[in-house]
């Protein structure tokens, strides 16, 4: 494996961390969309490296895997921004865990 | 050994902007660090032999997802939420340490995994490569998204047909002018500018659809240079929201998806496989209705409105 | 003939979805119609073409796997789109009254209705673990939309949890199936036995971690099972009904799949099936205690899919096993009992909702007055789910006693019989809350009680009648079953 | 599966079945029809099986077989165990329903209360027509779930604090009873009830396994049964309506359980196998235990009716207790006393129930001078308390005479200490019920009171009180005809009559 | 004539069930005339095969004097009950004929069901008729006697399923062929022994008997002492074939035991004001005397065959006099001089004055007992228990004369006091055992009643009484016997957690596992999990 792609796969692997990290310990559901896309960057960014082929020609369906992937995580964020423009209008809060107890005592008292 | 040292730094640029993504305090720094984030990324697979990748991910990645952000950042300003303000609350320590020396450990794991993996022979990209001209183009990821995995690039329009249908379902109420148009009194200079760019955003895009059969390009990128145009005009006020989608917009958004999906059952109904495309000019086709679809839908969610009109 | 039928089953909902979309009464009607009524007439044909000709593939394409995706029609997936007909073909007839096609509701519910079904008739069908990942999340984009779509504050806020959850599964997933792909070249299920046999081991492991937690979060396991009663219980009813009883499931066809039929022998499954067995254990116990303690219908109901769905995974260990068979039988017909009769509650449970206007424990009282076919559902289906007889529930349980005991798992049978009992609990304190009359001396009963549309209360019965009618008609579908997954980690 | 005439158990299943489900259709308000559905039901049910006692008599044997699991049938037959427990409870069912439709002549959710009640029945008959333990496992939890619905049919806190309970017991039996079944299926594979003897091949070895499954097999029917400790259900259950109790415990559930008993005695393990595993010893101890301890505690009940649900949980278990002791006489004592308890129960019950309905009395104490204006109810309540103590010629003499004699002659003389203490300890409890009724005058309170029964009712109430006393008095009376219980009993155990 | 007389008591029962006591109360006298015919007439035999195990019922040799003796006492009787009788008519009827149906049942019952069955019928039916008056004293009694009743009737319960185990339903009169050699008493004897002995008021089972005569109306004591304890002897005389081991232990401690009931009944007597219980423990006494001669019949079969006939003649004049006095209570609170001789005549006829029926049974059954090969000093004691039988009678009847009252002297009165003079003579000479008695004889049965006279005369004049302890004793074992009412025991209920503390915390987790970084943290612990448990099976 050529050093080039060393230092992708690293920075993949390190990317996906920093987004699952950021996920877990953030707060704002934005930030947390960020961080999911973050981590699908990581992924992707590995696939790539992968099947880059450092012998040979790079391979495709890794690539038509990740362009698949994107036109999927673009969706997704711009569903999860809709949803976020609703719960908005409907909440005070920001943060999805802030509201957990609050939900959890309509649902459970 | 220059290529090296770029690829150094743009991966201790994407880390650092991850870093910033997450760590900033201020949410729309945060934003915009992931905009610069997908720009990075796009130039490391540049650099990484996936073009086709690189002008996608500087379309969608770092320009459609970095205008669907700030757009929405700014409606929740205008909704009277105030998201810059909303400074992300110092994370208790319990969460914070184990999230990340899980993470890290994950980070380890997948790295060390990765790095295992020897080159496996016989691969469905090699396959991809010796079978390519059976497809009838020479761009291998091309072949690969319309050719020997159609049925996933199909099902995918139909994920991007979801998103839009469920941001729909989702919306709350329509209420004229929720599309944030200029704020101040236009510039002269915009109009003269718009009639630029949307025209060359037209011509790239059908550039990128024909040239996606050889060279790195196709309906995706296209679609979404297109959808960089219409944002513009939404952005210019050339387009405003309107409360209902047209018979237009609604036949634009399932073209691709339809067109596509009939292509394919056209060619089973004529004792063929299902979706093998017959030839180029099917692929064009059926590449011409995505790219209408892709775009329109990337716009349609940008707006975040039902439909579009000229504005008066 | 059984090609077009399965290229039928995907596609008429897809084409259905996008006339839905189209403007015109006609072109709604018309998707909907097409794209739901002709899937049990293409079932018969598939059904009839898998018991003659056994399992098969489609290359799609014309591309021969590793290079194309196949599709892959056995007795478990014919299984799975028969619940996705008839489960979903029943919600929807439910859903017609409350989402009039014609009407603002409609238009933004019937589109997606139809992509969902769609997607999980796909999902049910593909042996391509990346074309899988399109379909789970094509149904987790339109599972979601479809619980927020009342837009009330519940639902919004379990929506967005599910969402960002499910989102985090699919990454997980993705990852795995990169790894997967780079460690073999390949991406068919049915391929990656043999492809994964001569991969680094870390990278086996690695990958089959990844895959198997994704799903786990996505088929709400405990204790990863959290955005799961709140999403499944705010929903509207047929969309509950559609998501306690097929959509979560998907996940757990999946698991199937990757551990009984593309685990390498090298993998030593036996352990790491008792781990998800144990997890399963947990939902079960977990799932059942909080089902008591909840206070409102649809809480309950949810909670007890979390701990049904325990069920499921508890016989992973016994595969290796002589009593793999029944074990196999009896996890499969919980899966079609446990539909029938969860999508039965939730319907009912709907109208309950509707007609009272609450579904809170404390004012189902005199129940059987004012909605009493909506409780005959609720009932009859709340026998399947404790496993009493008459019902699918019961042979279910039956067979899964059964093979715990010939397999001589003790402590899956102490679960079992754990689970049922805290079952029973649960539904009976739903019955006890609606045959209670605090005041006897109260009037009319039925006179603060809306009216529900007949077609309604019709589709919670019938499927309630169904689950009943699961308890009857075992031998000749557990016999289609057939001895179930070649998991080629029981090689010796 | 054949769906002619050999299957008329399940269309006798069928009638109540349907009878039920009509019920419910008609709803609250269609009084009339419904009271004629439930006799016509009632009616055709009891007629079908005299039918098919007549058949059997003349060598027809019934089957049906519908296959639910591979190698597991839904099977039902007739022997002459079945149509015993058949005609008692189709007997009972009819004299019940009479009683129910006038005590209930006021009370809502009729429509809900005889749905049920006909489901009851329906699982009870197919408990006695199970051909094996697969089936009758499957009507048996029927009847918990039939009758759940019954026991907390007031509605109020207290009654589903029974039915709690009632579930809370009767389900975790029913899972013992499915852990045992399936045990035994693994072990003895798929099979009709396994008739004396096949289970002996699998004996050597298994020993231990098999005397595991009896203790599970014995706890499930036990619940039903109320054997100590399994009991404390019963008592609660008091809280249902009178017609509710007596079904109860004379018609379905505690007889289902006894039932099970007998056939996981007589033609699961076969008498001989269980006893070489010391198994029918520990049933029959477990048994007196009960006979003894629920007799001590009844006498400490002030409520007429936990008093009467102490007396059956002490007074099914002779049923347990004869099977178990063994030997033809002890056996033809337990399996008489099945329709000898039923019948005297169900008059006492009828009775506790007429005392309610008509001067509203629960108390033992409030009994005083009853029989002065209660005279046919009080009569009728003398007969059957005398046939509970087992003063000849009543029932329960039959019962007690075979059980101790039996016992006496297969060597288990502890079982007459047994008998002779409960009998003391039933007339202790009862007795002094009879005194007051008879020797006390009037209480003021009770004589300002009026006879609440309307005319109607009367005639509803008391005709079936009276139906069942003198059917119970010429039980024992009569023990020596043919067609008696005793006689048929005694031509089931196929031995001379005594 | 056995059903008539089977049938009729219960269909005059069933009368009254039904109300029409009033019209056929005339009956009530004519129900138990049959007996009389089945006890002179020749033998017959019915079977019942449809009743119970199938009832086999006639007369025999040995119930005769039973069957004599219940059909005059209890019609005369009865008759007196038709006038005496005036509350609670209905009650009293039905009970009277209830019992009369179970006695006869047990008198004529060939086999063992049947006898237990009329036996118990009997027991409980008496019951009603002791507890006729309602009052707190009768409820008392009756409690004390049911307790008793139930006590022996299991144990005969008992007794009967050991000979049942072996024989079935047998018939009474094969028992003893049955048995083959009667190995000395058995426990089914013991239980039998014991359990008629409830209904003989064999001390220390007596204690019903006391309270129970005093309560009840004056013609049920009177068939209750006079016919109903006799089933007990008649029970004893069918189940329990003689011993053959001769004077045994077992028979001389039930020699001792009757002849220590008959002394010390009699003391207790005369503790008693009240003439029905005095004559109830006359009626203790007396049967102690029967005992005896019971225990002498159990030497062997010669000396069974040999007193049975005295055995019968002692039932009959124990049976019809104390009848006659028991009536007496009723009929002579005011002694004029006809009242006194007819009082008088039974009363002296218990205390065995030669000539009357009561020396007639006395002089047989002494030559009975030394044949018997008792032991010289029980004959000794037998025969001096007329001195305080004697006494007894004084007691009584300076108890009756200190009563005052008015009534009336009823004709079955006078009728029975005939019948008692007559009916064992009669007998007797039917038997071939009538015959004068000697001088010797006669001294014997003088010479008791007249120390007699002179103890009570002078006690009288002295006003000596006995301290009133017997009530207080039953009291105090009734106390003993009295079940406590307690609070209800349970088990431990099964309880579904709900509002319970353990329940809150689950709710609590349950919220906590669905935050965010939980449910990641918990993604991760899996996934590390999972991977180990691979790598470890690889």
């Amino acid at each position: 494996m050529n050093p080039s792609a060393l230092i992708y796969l690293l920075t993949a692997a390190i990317v996906f961390g920093i987004g699952l990290h950021g996920l877990l310990q953030s707060r704002q559901i934005l930030r947390q969309l960020l961080c999911i896309n973050l981590m699908g960057g990581g992924i992707f960014l590995l696939l790539i490296t992968l099947g880059g082929g450092a012998d040979g020609p790079p391979d495709p369906v890794p690539q038509a895997m990740v362009l698949t992937g994107i036109v999927i995580a673009v969706s997704a964020t711009a569903f999860a921004l809709a949803l976020l423009l609703r719960w908005h209008e409907l909440g005070d809060s920001t943060e999805l865990d802030a509201v957990a107890n609050a939900d959890a005592n309509t649902h459970d008292e | 050994m220059i290529g090296l040292a770029m690829d150094c730094v743009l991966a201790l640029g994407i880390v650092f902007l991850a870093v910033q993504t997450v760590r900033s305090r201020s949410l729309f720094q945060a934003m915009l660090m992931f905009i610069v984030f997908g720009l990075l990324m796009s130039l490391s697979w540049a650099r990484l032999h996936a073009p086709d990748l690189a002008l996608a991910e500087a379309a969608i990645g770092a320009g459609i997802t970095g205008a669907l952000l700030l757009v929405t950042w700014r409606r929740l300003q205008a909704e009277g939420h105030d998201p810059v303000e909303s400074e992300q609350s110092a994370p208790s320590m319990w969460l914070t340490l184990p999230t990340a020396g899980a993470a890290s450990l994950l980070v380890v794991i997948i790295g060390w995994v990765a790095l295992q993996l020897p080159a496996v022979p016989g691969t469905a990209g090699e396959l991809a490569w010796q079978r390519l001209e059976e497809v009838g183009v020479s761009n291998p990821v091309t072949g690969v998204l319309l050719g020997f995995r159609a049925y996933d690039t199909l099902l995918e329009m139909a994920v991007l047909l979801a998103a839009w249908l469920g941001a729909r379902a989702v919306a709350t109420e329509f209420r004229p002018g929720a599309l944030p148009g200029p704020a101040h009194a236009e510039v002269p200079l915009v109009g003269a500018l718009l009639s630029l760019v949307v025209p060359i955003s037209i011509l790239v895009a059908v550039y990128l659809l024909q040239a996606g059969g050889s060279a790195p390009g196709g309906a995706f990128q296209g679609g979404a240079v297109l959808a960089a145009g219409g944002v513009l005009l939404c952005l210019t006020g050339r387009l405003e929201a309107a409360a209902d989608t047209s018979g237009l917009e609604r036949l634009g958004l399932i073209l691709g998806l339809s067109v596509f999906s009939l292509v394919g059952l056209l060619v089973m109904a004529g004792g063929g496989p299902m979706l093998a495309l017959p030839g180029a000019w099917a692929i064009y086709l059926v590449e011409t209705a995505l790219l209408v679809s892709i775009a329109l839908t990337l716009v349609l969610l940008f707006a975040a409105a039902p439909g579009l009109r000229r504005a008066s | 003939m059984t090609n077009e039928a399965l290229i039928g089953l995907i596609f008429l909902p897809l084409l259905g979805a996008c006339a839905t979309v189209l403007p015109g009464r006609f072109a709604t009607y018309l998707g909907i119609l097409s794209g739901l009524a002709p899937l049990p007439l293409l079932l018969v044909a598939v059904t009839l073409s898998v018991a003659q000709n056994g399992p098969g593939f489609l290359e799609l394409g014309g591309w021969a796997a590793p290079l194309g995706i196949r599709l892959f029609v056995d007795p478990l997936a014919v299984l799975m789109l028969w619940m996705v007909a008839i489960i979903g073909g029943l919600a929807a007839i439910h859903a017609w009254c409350d989402f009039p096609p014609a009407s603002p509701s409609g238009q933004r519910f019937w589109p997606l209705w139809l992509l969902l079904t769609s997607a999980m008739n796909a999902l049910f069908l593909s042996a391509d673990l990346f074309n899988l990942y399109v379909c789970l999340e094509l149904i987790t984009l339109t599972a979601i939309p479809l619980i927020a779509l009342t837009g009330s504050k519940t639902a919004v806020r379990a929506a967005m949890r599910y969402l960002l959850l499910a989102l985090l599964a699919s990454l997980l997933y993705l990852l795995g199936v990169a790894l997967l792909y780079n460690a073999t070249g390949t991406l068919d299920l049915y391929l990656m036995r043999d492809a994964l046999a001569a991969a680094p081991p870390a990278a086996v492991v690695a990958t089959l971690a990844l895959i198997s937690l994704g799903l786990l979060l996505k088929g709400a396991v405990f204790p990863l099972h959290v955005w799961l009663p709140k999403a499944h219980a705010s929903a509207p009813g047929p969309v509950s009904a559609v998501l306690s009883a097929l959509v979560v499931k998907t996940a757990i066809y999946l698991l199937y799949r990757v551990w009984l039929w593309s685990v390498p022998a090298t993998v030593a499954a036996e352990q790491a099936l008792t781990l998800l067995a144990i997890l399963g254990a947990g939902a079960l116990l977990y799932g059942g205690v909080l089902a008591l303690l909840q206070q409102r219908l649809k809480l309950v109901i949810a909670y007890s899919t979390v701990a049904q769905l325990g069920y499921l995974l508890l016989i992973l260990p016994m595969a290796s096993s002589g009593a793999w068979p029944v074990a196999w039988q009896g996890g499969t017909y919980q899966l079609l009992s446990h539909g029938l009769a969860k999508a039965a509650m939730f319907l009912a449970a709907a109208n309950i909702l509707h007609a009272l206007g609450s579904d809170r424990l404390s004012d189902l009282q005199r129940l059987d007055q004012r909605q009493p076919l909506s409780l005959f559902a609720l009932a009859v289906a709340g026998v399947s789910i404790m496993g009493l007889p008459p019902s699918g529930g019961f042979l279910a349980k039956w067979l899964l006693l059964d093979a715990a005991f010939r397999s001589g798992q003790w402590w899956l049978l102490a679960v079992l019989v754990a689970g049922s009992l805290l079952a029973a609990a649960y539904v009976f304190r739903i019955l006890a809350a609606s045959l209670r009359r605090d005041d006897p001396t109260e009037a009319d009963p039925v006179a603060d009680t809306k009216a529900i549309p007949n077609v309604q209360t019709a589709c919670a019965v019938l499927l309630a009648l169904l689950a009943l009618a699961a308890g009857f008609a075992a031998a000749p579908m557990i016999e289609f079953i057939g001895p179930g997954a070649p998991g080629a980690w029981s090689r010796p | 599966m054949s769906f002619g005439w050999q299957a008329l158990p399940l269309y006798i299943i069928l009638v109540s079945v349907v009878t039920g489900i009509l019920v419910f259709m008609l709803g609250e308000q269609r009084q009339h029809t419904r009271t004629v559905l439930n006799l016509a039901g009632a009616i055709l049910k009891l007629a079908l099986i005299l039918i098919m006692l007549l058949a059997i008599q003349a060598g027809t044997t019934f089957e049906f077989r519908l296959p639910l699991l591979p190698g597991l049938d839904l099977l039902l037959h007739a022997d002459r165990l079945t149509m015993l427990f058949a005609t008692l409870s189709a007997l009972l069912w009819l004299v019940t329903t009479v009683y129910a439709i006038g005590y209930l002549e006021q009370s809502p959710n009729r429509a809900r209360f005889f749905g049920f009640f006909s489901l009851c029945v329906a699982a009870t008959m197919g408990v006695a027509s199970a051909g094996n333990l697969f089936t009758f496992f499957i009507f048996y939890e029927l009847l918990t779930l039939a009758t759940w619905p019954l026991v907390v049919h007031r509605g109020t806190p207290e009654a589903f604090a029974a039915g709690r309970i009632y579930l809370a017991y009767t389900l975790a039996g029913g899972i013992l009873l499915l852990v045992g079944l399936i045990w035994l299926h693994a072990l003895a594979g798929a099979g009709d009830f396994i008739l004396d003897g096949s289970l002996a091949p699998i004996a050597s070895g298994n020993e231990n396994a098999l005397r595991a499954i009896f203790v599970l097999l014995m706890l499930g029917f036990g619940v039903k049964a109320a054997l100590l400790p399994l009991h404390s259900w019963l008592p609660r259950a008091m809280v249902a309506p009178a017609p509710v109790s007596a079904l109860l415990h004379a018609v379905a559930v505690v007889k289902a359980g006894a039932f099970g008993l007998v056939r996981l005695i007589q033609d699961v393990f076969g008498f001989q196998l269980a006893a070489s595993l010391g198994l029918t010893d520990l049933l029959a101890w477990v048994a007196g235990v009960t006979i003894i301890y629920g007799s001590v505690l009844a006498l400490k009940q002030s409520d007429l009716k936990r008093r009467l649900a102490y007396s059956t949980v002490s007074q099914v278990s002779y049923i347990a207790l004869g099977v178990a002791t063994g030997g033809v006489l002890a056996t033809i004592g337990g399996l008489v006393h099945l329709v000898h308890q039923g019948l005297t129960k169900i008059t006492l019950f009828f009775c506790a129930g007429n005392y309610a309905e008509a001067y509203g009395i629960h108390k033992v104490e409030d009994l005083d001078g009853l029989g002065e204006c209660m005279p046919v109810t009080s009569v009728c309540f003398t007969i059957a308390a005398l046939g509970m103590i087992g003063v000849p010629p009543m029932a329960g003499f039959i019962t007690k005479w075979h059980l101790g004699a039996g016992a006496m002659a297969a060597g288990a003389p502890w079982v007459i200490l047994i008998l002779v203490a409960s009998t003391l300890l039933n007339a202790a409890y009862f007795l002094p019920l009879l005194q007051r009724i008879w020797f006390r005058p009037l209480t003021e309170e009770i004589a300002r009171r009026d006879d609440r029964l309307g005319r109607i009712r009367q005639v509803a109430l008391i005709a079936p009180t009276v139906f069942v006393a003198v059917t119970a008095l010429a039980a024992g009376l009569l023990a020596g005809i043919p067609g008696s219980p005793l006689f048929w009993v005694t031509r089931m155990v196929g031995a001379e009559g005594p | 004539m056995i059903l008539l007389a089977l049938s009729l008591p219960l269909l005059l029962a069933l009368a009254c069930l039904l109300g029409q006591q009033h019209r056929l109360r005339w009956l009530l006298p004519a129900a138990s005339l049959p007996m009389i015919g089945l006890a002179v007439l020749p033998e017959s035999r019915l079977e019942l095969d449809w009743l119970l195990f199938g009832l086999e019922v006639g007369g025999d040799a040995v119930s005769r004097p039973f069957l004599l003796l219940l059909g005059i006492a209890w019609s005369l009787a009865g008759w007196h009950a038709l006038d005496y009788i005036r509350e609670r008519q209905r009650s009293f009827c039905l009970f009277w004929l209830l019992t009369l149906s179970g006695i006869s049942l047990a008198f004529l019952a060939q086999d063992a069901a049947g006898f237990y069955c009329g036996y118990a019928v009997m027991g409980l039916a008496a019951y009603g008729l002791i507890l006729h008056d309602r009052s707190a004293a009768a409820r008392r009694a009756g409690r004390v006697y049911l307790m008793l009743a139930l006590l022996g009737e299991v144990l005969i319960l008992a007794g009967l399923f050991q000979l049942g185990a072996r024989f079935g339903n047998f018939p009474l009169a094969e028992l003893g062929t049955l048995l083959g050699e009667p190995v000395g008493f058995q426990l089914a004897g013991w239980c039998l022994l014991a359990g008629f002995a409830v209904k003989m008021g064999t001390l220390p089972l007596h204690i019903w008997l006391p309270l129970a005569h005093p309560v009840a109306p004056a013609p049920a004591s009177a068939i209750l002492s006079g016919v109903i304890v006799k089933a007990g002897l008649l029970g004893w005389l069918r189940f329990l074939p003689p011993d053959m081991y001769g004077v045994s232990p077992p028979v001389l401690a039930m020699v001792m035991l009757g002849l220590t009931a008959a002394f010390y009944a009699a003391l207790m007597g005369l503790t008693r004001s009240e003439p029905k219980a005095i004559l109830a423990w006359s009626t203790v006494s007396q049967l102690g005397l029967m005992l005896v001669l019971f225990a002498a019949a159990s030497v062997g079969d010669v000396e069974r065959a040999l007193l049975l006939p005295i055995i019968g003649i002692w039932v009959l004049h124990h049976g019809l006099n104390k009848a006659a006095l028991f009536i007496a209570t009723a009929c002579a609170p005011t002694l004029t001089r006809w009242r006194l001789l007819l009082l008088a005549v039974p009363a002296l006829s218990i205390a065995g004055l030669p000539l009357s029926t009561g020396g007639l049974a006395k002089t047989l059954a002494k030559e009975g007992l030394t044949m018997a090969a008792l032991p010289g000093w029980a004959v000794t004691v037998f025969g001096l228990s007329s001195l305080t039988t004697a006494w007894l009678l004084w007691h009584l009847f300076d108890r009756l004369r200190q009563r005052p009252g008015d009534a009336r002297v009823h004709p079955a009165w006078l009728l029975l006091t005939l019948f008692a003079m007559v009916v064992p003579w009669l007998w007797a000479t039917h038997v071939g055992l009538a015959s004068w008695p000697t001088l010797p004889q006669s001294w014997d049965g003088i010479w008791p009643l007249l120390f007699a006279s002179a103890i009570a005369l002078s006690w009288q004049r002295r006003g000596w009484q006995l301290p009133d302890w017997a009530g207080m004793q039953a009291i105090r074992r009734e106390r003993f016997v009295k079940l406590e009412s307690a609070r209800p025991l349970s088990l431990p209920q099964i309880s579904i957690l709900r509002q319970y503390e353990a329940g809150r915390a689950l709710l609590r987790l349950e919220r906590q596992l669905s935050l965010v970084p939980v449910v990641g943290l918990g993604l991760l612990a899996l996934l590390l999990g999972l991977g180990l448990i691979l790598i470890i099976g690889m």
